[in-house]
């Protein structure tokens, strides 16, 4: 029965897109295409949901049709990430059923409609593929289809600019991942990962580290480690605000779940020293994604830098968990598995969240400049409400879902401290440090965008008269809401199939005490939390209003609150070295110089990636190209040169060889 | 007799339209003796397949290996006629630019690649190959503007001297031949001398001179790097349906005359000297043709350079050898003709609307011309081999062909290449495709012959991009089988 | 009958905050010569501020209230973690040194949002400081305590004690030296004492938690003022706890029972007193140099992890 | 009798010298015309030569081989040449990017390379070391004229003398290929001279010069 709902949610995905353009322009088509795909993501969640608890596996083979072997199984790490797709899908897809309608025109809205569920079947291949060739086919379908997506926003010379940079580094990490997989080759039998992972046990050291290194980099490309996410910033603030949901909250878990797939389950962990590089990737991604995200005040941008944060967490999970592989401690390395995997969840259901939420304060206010908002959370409750759950959930705060992955990941890095060897004592139990900074600067991050943006007086005409958005659009985000806070008080309900999928994973039993106070004791904090609270809030208190104290002058005005760049600026001053921005103050004077008629204050960054490493190397290819161009001198006499010059090598070659 | 009827056909619809004065009569005789034409090469298709091999006399054979690219050459030159039709409204009737002189020289040009494929003979091969050079020659410089009068005089003249190579090469296998025993009579037949190829190993040196010649030689053909330079200039200033014939069609018949070659010195002397230089021209094509086409200009230039990049690549899948090896490279040639004669045909359209085929002074594309900008968009993505279409499968199979050969070099060579190829056409196309359009001049109306054949090319490319059908999957295997 | 004891020792805890704020700020008034208020000063002030009206700014959101209830509600359940008397918590457990720092880092956010909420400058002010020191003070204070944790072998705060009580004071392993210094950095940062942030002043250059509760009046500001008294007493029962368990009841036995009180009296005593002395002694820090105070602490407890691993 | 063998004896060894001479000579001229000429000569003493084998193996095959020559070569495709030239009234200057005396010295060059080219398989294959250096040696000349000079019709000429080259080894090393594919082979270089002859005119026309090194406007 399971397989069956399995096939038909794969065959739904692929018939809404051809139903949704064979009658173009019909509004009414589209609704029911836009409802179709809610039901469809919600069955696919089912049948994920099913798959993960009960951990049965489901298959399809599809190689009797294509060239090479297609075969789609569900086993229990694939289930889990396929829960994130629809369990995240559903909702954004609520979401964007009156987004779409409000936002874009007759054939733009065909098109989200028709590329929308083609972007989740192509992730659901990805995830689902257990053959080189289907994972491949879903992996670059992904990319063409976000890229699809982001297009429908509009096409002006900058965005086709972030679009490039997206495309082109996709196709390079890509290039990398095929790489990874064809390594294997000339061991395995075949290129399914059943074969792959038998040939990697026999394979030599050499060839698994290559294969190590180039999964990683093609993974890492995919899922915005530090030196390759340029991509990720650029690209997620540009699409539809549910895409950027979808891909910032599920395109990236789908390169979590390669790697995975790759170093753990096929390659079946390594050396020390790749625990170390993830954790050091980790580690640098997340402390480089935060402190850029907390300079940023535009809000789409700002969690797209974060999404680089949560993937640098993550990974540091995967890299503990690699260092205990390699230091015969699986028991360890199954907990800290199974915390990067709870915390991929997590960030999936609070990122999809806020970037749902975002979407809805641009509807209501037409801005994503924080500067321009505030007050939001008095004139829209619900989202302002709903948000302030998705910021709580991100920084990790205890009764929210963030916390529970973190708290794992701290336990571990402390258990890193029993390993016998010297290095790991010391290298695990620092990252906690570092954990804990990525923790610290986020909250100040996130509490500078929530107080900036929900809270005090409106800064502009727009969030002034800014009212609450249609009622699907709540609904979603409150559902979204529900489990960020369902998990963080129960994160039993998932944590139990996650460590018995990472024991599987790596053929050992997961620690389960290791997490009691995880399972147990936080439901009855969040019960203590709550009787305080309803006993306090319960004491009946006179309220009265009035305007706020502004040191007895006549009335304030919201340009005399903190804005984002004033709120960021300590935290800026002492991580200047990160940013080394170039400050620009330039006062205009009204007649005498002592009355300035307007200051104005600019600080941009002027470190980045763009322009120390990939700039160069685009100069590279172009200069070489541009002095190859020359050689094409157009004088037939050069071209016979050329024929008699290859000539006469070869025969030199023939001579010598 | 069917081979007969195949050489026959183009050369009598030569003469018959060179008569017809009125150009709509020229179109409909073009028409109908391109669908003979067609037709006959079903037929033949059909017998060897059934047959295995078709002779007839000394000189004219056609087996598996010639019943596939005869099958590419068919379908390449039904989609030409077709689009033809409503690309010639457009010429300016000159002294020999009528359609009566375009028809009756394209039909020449077929009647001489169909004597290629049918040519048992190396020596007849040679001349057929040469005589195809002079066919198009007058074909490339049909507008008799001033590039494309510079473009004939440069392909006819680096092309003959190349081919002269060829018939140094040839001559020298002869010689081979002739030394080790194999009577004068038959020494250039081609099934003769893969008979007595194990005796041919006695002279090595002269079977590794004679490959020399031939790879440089048919390698000029074919457009390998230190020997393209003409390539550039003749396909992008023939007009398109010849450019899309010249990259879809000759490129294949010169690689077929080189397989012809390698299957000869591999079964004689062994396939690593032959394969070696295939790899080095393959790589060097791949790497050179990525980075040129960063800085090119001009669309129908740019096509053209990719037209170079993947013959490179289909060297270096058939320097890889074995059967996926092979297999893949064959694949890849026929994927390639469609994918790039749809790009041909859209940088028709695009000429048409826009009047200039300078990249950077297109924009709108996507408002003004939608089909001919969706036909861009799906040839794009093919040509770079993204996953739904026939490319993907091919450098799929080339390149599990290189790694499970462990040839590491050469398949990271051919990767980066292609991600750069990738950046190049992105970094033309979207500006081509986005932003508004400047100067609106009337709307392109498209003819239901173009729609036609711009949805065929889609369609192929995508059915082999799921599924390679398993009619033309056994007509593979017997072309492989004829070569190993 | 342990959960009786471990609710004992949170309304202990809960209701002798206001009275160690007094005999501090009498202590440091002492010391500067000068007559200050009585010693149950705060429990007079809460009362009266209980009773008063809530002055609510026009712009503000119904966070505005909550935030206040919120910073209780957590406080007090972080206080719920920490053994005081005898070596149980609450939760003990299940509870951990992280679930403390993260649930005091609760407080914290909330009012920070609910300082932002009032619109006025001071609230951003307050806000944008306490996030600095925030963000760098949370890294030292967790490390410090993973370092002890490491050496006891695990991370229920409880546990923790029990492992410390029986060894031998004159023993211990310097990483309990490094721990405690960066500890006491940290908490100065955390409950807002001298060289950090001025509790007692308005003046915008030097206060960071004043300012953030400068809108509030009535039972919110008494919540806050309560709950920052908790927070203070409960880090002094941690730093007690964690570093000086030798005392503390790890029986049930009426001796041992009638002995933790009066050990807890006195570490408090000693905590006040250097307290005071440090408030008297020091002035505050330039807020461009509350990083490298941070820093110092960070440097310390990076030492101690290290050394766990050395020392083995 | 002796007088014939004597003659077919004494052209077959000296035939290869004339050859040498001819391309000297071809490397020095200053005109078009006198190129011409040569390229005739050359032919000439080509078809002596294979007369010369053929008499000697008795193959009635070379007689029409040689027939060929003469009647194509040396005859038919100088004449068509000459017709070209005169039409065109263009000047007759050769254009040489090479000073006369540069491209006589690359010529002798060329020459010795090709004896030292073909010493290895002249021995093992038993063949007139000569003769095999004659046809590389006008091979290797035939590049060089169609590099160095800058005039088309040189281009052409260029051709034609690598085109013999080839066709001299065809004869030196194996007595003849097939006669059909001899035939094809001169049919499509009297194609190939026509169509170069075409376009030569279409150059006149449309950039009123002749000189090859200025069609530069494609690049790139």
């Amino acid at each position: 029965m399971i397989q069956a709902a399995f096939n038909s949610f794969l065959a739904a995905l692929l018939m809404i897109p051809a139903a949704t353009l064979f009658c173009r322009r019909d509004s009414r088509m589209r609704r029911l295409s836009s409802l179709l795909l809610l039901l469809v993501l919600l069955v696919g969640a089912f049948v994920a949901g099913v798959s993960f608890w009960r951990g049965d596996r489901l298959a399809l083979d599809l190689s009797w049709v294509t060239p090479f072997p297609f075969a789609l199984t569900v086993d229990r790490l694939s289930a889990f990430f396929l829960l994130i797709i629809c369990a995240v899908g559903a909702p954004v897809a609520l979401f964007s059923i009156s987004y779409v309608e409000r936002h874009y025109s007759g054939s733009k809205a065909d098109w989200m409609w028709a590329l929308l569920p083609l972007f989740v079947l192509s992730m659901a291949i990805v995830v689902t593929a257990s053959t080189a060739f289907a994972f491949l086919f879903g992996w670059e379908l992904m990319t063409l289809f976000s890229a699809g997506l982001i297009l429908i926003d509009g096409d002006s010379e900058r965005r086709l600019h972030n679009i490039f940079i997206y495309l082109l580094m996709m196709h390079a990490g890509a290039a990398a991942v095929i790489a990874s997989f064809f390594l294997f080759l000339p061991h395995a039998a075949g290129l399914d990962f059943a074969s792959m992972r038998v040939a990697a046990a026999s394979m030599p050291v050499g060839l698994r580290t290559a294969i190590f290194l180039l999964s990683f980099v093609g993974f890492g490309t995919k899922a915005g480690i530090v030196p390759f996410h340029l991509w990720l910033p650029k690209a997620h603030p540009i699409a539809p605000s549910p895409v950027s949901a979808l891909m910032s909250a599920v395109m990236l878990k789908t390169a979590i779940y390669g790697f995975v797939r790759f170093t753990f389950d096929i390659l079946g962990g390594g050396p020390t020293w790749w625990g170390y590089l993830v954790l050091l990737a980790g580690a640098v991604t997340g402390l480089l994604g935060i402190l850029y995200a907390l300079t940023e005040h535009d809000l789409k941008r700002l969690l797209a830098y974060s999404s680089v944060e949560n993937i640098g967490v993550i990974y540091l999970g995967l890299g503990a968990a690699l260092v205990f592989m390699a230091n015969n401690a699986p028991a360890w390395a199954a907990v800290a598995l199974a915390a990067a995997l709870l915390h991929a969840l997590n960030h999936s259901l609070f990122k999809s969240l806020l970037f749902l939420g975002a979407g809805a304060v641009a509807d209501a206010t037409h801005t994503l400049d924080v500067e321009l908002l505030g007050g939001l959370l008095k004139r829209m409750r619900v989202t302002g409400t709903v948000f302030l759950i998705g910021c709580c959930s991100i920084i990790g705060l205890p009764l929210f879902n963030g916390f529970a992955g973190e708290w794992i990941l701290f336990r571990s890095f402390i258990a890193g401290a029993e390993i016998p060897g010297i290095s790991c004592a010391i290298v695990l139990p620092l990252m906690a440090g570092v954990l804990a900074l990525i923790g610290g600067i986020a909250a100040s991050c996130f509490a500078k965008l929530y107080g900036v943006a929900f809270l005090g007086r409106p800064r502009s005409l727009e969030a002034e008269q800014a009212t609450e958005v249609a009622t699907s659009m709540q609904v979603s985000m409150a559902l979204l809401a529900a489990a960020c806070v369902a998990l963080g008080i129960l994160p039993g309900i998932v944590l139990s199939p996650l460590m018995a999928l990472a024991g599987e994973l790596l053929h050992t039993q997961a620690l389960s005490d290791a997490v009691f106070p995880i399972t147990h004791t936080l439901p009855l904090i969040a019960v203590c939390v709550g009787a305080v609270l309803i006993v306090v809030a319960g004491v009946r208190r006179i309220r009265r209003i009035s305007p706020t104290w502004a040191c007895g002058l006549p009335a304030l005005n919201s340009r005399m609150q903190y804005s984002s760049a004033a709120f960021s600026k300590p935290l800026r001053k002492v991580f200047s070295r990160v940013y080394e921005a170039d400050r620009t103050v330039d006062v205009e004077y009204a007649q005498e110089p002592y009355f300035p008629k307007s200051i104005v204050y600019r600080s941009v960054r002027t470190t980045s990636f763009e322009k120390s490493l990939y700039q160069p190397a685009v100069d590279a290819i172009v200069g070489v190209a541009a002095r190859l161009r020359r050689l094409q001198t157009g004088n037939m006499q050069v071209y016979l040169l050329y024929i008699f010059l290859a000539l006469i090598a070869l025969l030199v070659f023939m001579r010598f060889a | 007799m069917t081979l007969v009827f195949l050489l026959l056909i183009p050369l009598l619809a030569a003469l018959i339209v060179l008569t017809c004065k009125r150009p709509r009569r020229a179109v409909r005789v073009a028409m109908s003796a391109g669908a003979l034409e067609v037709a006959a090469i079903a037929n033949a298709v059909w017998r060897v397949r059934a047959a295995g091999m078709l002779e007839c006399g000394r000189y004219l054979r056609a087996d598996g290996l010639t019943a596939f690219f005869l099958l590419s050459v068919g379908v390449i030159l039904a989609l030409v006629l077709v689009y033809s039709i409503g690309y010639l409204r457009h010429i300016p009737a000159g002294r020999f630019s009528s359609p009566r002189w375009f028809y009756s020289l394209t039909f020449v040009f077929v009647f001489t690649i169909m004597a290629v494929y049918l040519s048992a003979n190396l020596g007849m091969l040679w001349i057929c190959v040469e005589s195809t050079t002079l066919a198009s020659a007058l074909l490339v410089g049909f507008y008799n503007t001033k590039g494309a009068v510079e473009a004939g005089w440069k392909y006819l003249v680096v092309c003959t001297v190349g081919i002269a190579f060829a018939l140094f090469g040839t001559i020298a296998l002869y010689l081979a031949a002739f030394k080790s025993g194999v009577n004068p009579e038959s020494a250039l037949d081609w099934a003769a001398l893969m008979n007595a190829a194990s005796s041919l190993g006695a002279n090595r040196d002269l079977i590794k001179l004679s490959f020399v010649f031939v790879a440089v030689g048919y390698g000029t053909k074919i457009g390998f790097v230190p020997m393209h330079s003409w390539l550039p200039d003749a396909h992008a200033e023939a007009p398109t349906p010849i450019s899309a014939l010249l990259s879809a069609v000759l490129l294949n018949c010169a690689m077929y005359a080189l397989l012809r070659f390698d299957a000869i010195t591999s079964h004689a002397i062994g396939s690593e000297f032959s394969h070696t230089l295939l790899l080095i021209f393959g790589g060097l094509s791949v790497t050179v043709a990525a980075l040129l086409m960063v800085v090119q200009r001009d669309l129908k230039r740019l096509l053209a350079y990719s037209s170079i990049e993947h013959m490179g690549i289909v060297a270096i899948g058939v320097g890889i050898g074995g059967p996926v090896g092979l297999f893949g490279a064959l694949l890849h040639t026929f994927n390639h003709s469609v994918a790039k004669s749809l790009m041909f045909f859209t940088a028709g359209n695009v000429r048409e609307s826009y009047d200039t085929l300078r990249m950077r002074r297109i924009h709108g594309m996507a408002r003004s011309m939608p089909w001919t900008s969706a036909g861009l968009v799906v040839s794009s993505l093919a040509i770079v081999g993204m996953p739904p279409f026939g490319l993907f499968i091919s450098e799929f199979m080339i390149l599990t062909a290189a790694f499970s050969a462990s040839r590491y070099l050469i398949a990271i060579l051919l990767m980066v290449s292609l991600s750069i190829v990738f950046g190049a056409l992105l970094h033309h196309f979207q500006p081509m495709l986005a932003g508004k359009r400047v100067s609106v001049p009337a709307k392109l109306k498209l003819l239901p012959t173009d729609f036609a054949v711009m949805g065929a090319c889609a369609a192929l490319l995508v059915v082999f991009g799921v599924r390679i059908p398993d009619a033309f999957a056994y007509l593979l295997q017997r072309a492989l089988v004829v070569l190993q | 009958m342990n959960l009786a004891i471990d609710l004992m020792q949170v309304l202990l805890l809960i209701a002798i905050a206001p009275l160690v704020r007094g005999v501090n700020a009498r202590l440091k008034v002492w010391m500067q010569n000068r007559r200050g208020a009585s010693v149950w000063r705060p429990y007079v002030d809460l009362l009266k501020l209980f009773r008063k009206e809530d002055m609510v700014p026009d712009t503000a959101s119904p966070l505005f209230r909550l935030a206040p209830v919120i910073l209780f509600a957590a406080t007090v359940t972080a206080a719920a973690l920490v053994p005081v008397l005898h070596a149980s918590a609450l939760f003990g457990v299940g509870g951990d040194f992280i679930l403390l720092v993260y649930l005091l880092a609760i407080g914290r956010f909330f009012l920070m949002l609910g300082a932002m909420d009032g619109g006025s400058s001071f609230g951003g002010l307050g806000a944008s400081r306490e996030a600095l020191v925030s963000a760098l003070a949370e890294a030292p204070m967790l490390l410090a305590l993973t370092s002890v944790a490491i050496l006891t072998h695990t991370i229920s705060l409880p546990g923790i004690v029990l492992a410390t009580v029986v060894q031998n004071p004159l023993h211990l392993s310097p990483v309990y030296v490094f721990a405690f210094g960066a500890m006491v950095l940290v908490a100065i940062a955390e409950t807002g004492r001298i060289p950090v942030d001025n509790p007692s002043t308005h003046l915008e250059l030097t206060m960071i938690h004043e300012a953030m509760v400068l809108e509030y009046s009535g039972p919110s500001l008494a919540l806050i003022e309560w709950a920052s008294a908790v927070k203070l007493t409960l880090i002094m029962a941690l730093l007690a706890g964690v570093f000086a368990p030798w005392g503390m009841a790890t029986s049930a036995s009426i001796g041992a029972m009638a002995l933790a009180p009066v050990a807890f009296v006195l570490k408090l005593a000693v905590l006040t007193i250097a307290i005071a002395v440090i408030e008297s002694s020091m002035a505050k820090l330039r807020m461009y140099l509350v990083p490298d105070f941070l820093g110092m602490a960070s440097a310390l407890a990076i030492l101690a992890v290290a050394f766990t691993a050395l020392m083995r | 009798m002796g007088l014939i063998e004597l003659a077919a004896a004494k052209a077959l060894a000296s035939s290869a010298v004339f050859l040498f001479v001819t391309l000297l000579m071809m490397a020095a001229a200053k005109r078009i015309s006198t190129c011409i000429v040569l390229f005739s000569a050359q032919s000439a003493i080509m078809a002596a030569e294979i007369l010369a084998v053929g008499y000697a193996n008795k193959s009635i095959e070379s007689y029409a081989v040689a027939a060929l020559v003469i009647v194509v070569k040396v005859v038919g495709i100088p004449y068509l040449l000459f017709r070209i030239v005169r039409n065109l009234k263009a000047s007759q200057d050769v254009a040489s990017s090479t000073t006369g005396a540069q491209s006589v010295f690359i010529m002798a060059v060329l020459i010795l390379l090709s004896f030292f080219a073909v010493a290895p398989y002249a021995r093992t294959l038993q063949l007139d070391e000569a003769m095999l250096a004659a046809a590389i040696a006008l091979l290797l000349a035939g590049a060089f004229l169609m590099v160095s000079r800058k005039k088309a019709l040189m281009q052409v000429i260029g051709l034609l003398v690598l085109e013999n080259g080839i066709l001299l080894s065809a004869l030196t090393t194996t007595f003849g290929m097939p006669l059909v594919i001899e035939i094809g082979i001169f049919f499509d270089l009297l194609m190939g001279v026509f169509l170069m002859g075409l376009f030569v005119f279409r150059i006149r026309d449309t950039f009123e010069h002749l000189d090859v090194s200025k069609l530069r406007r494609l690049r790139g």
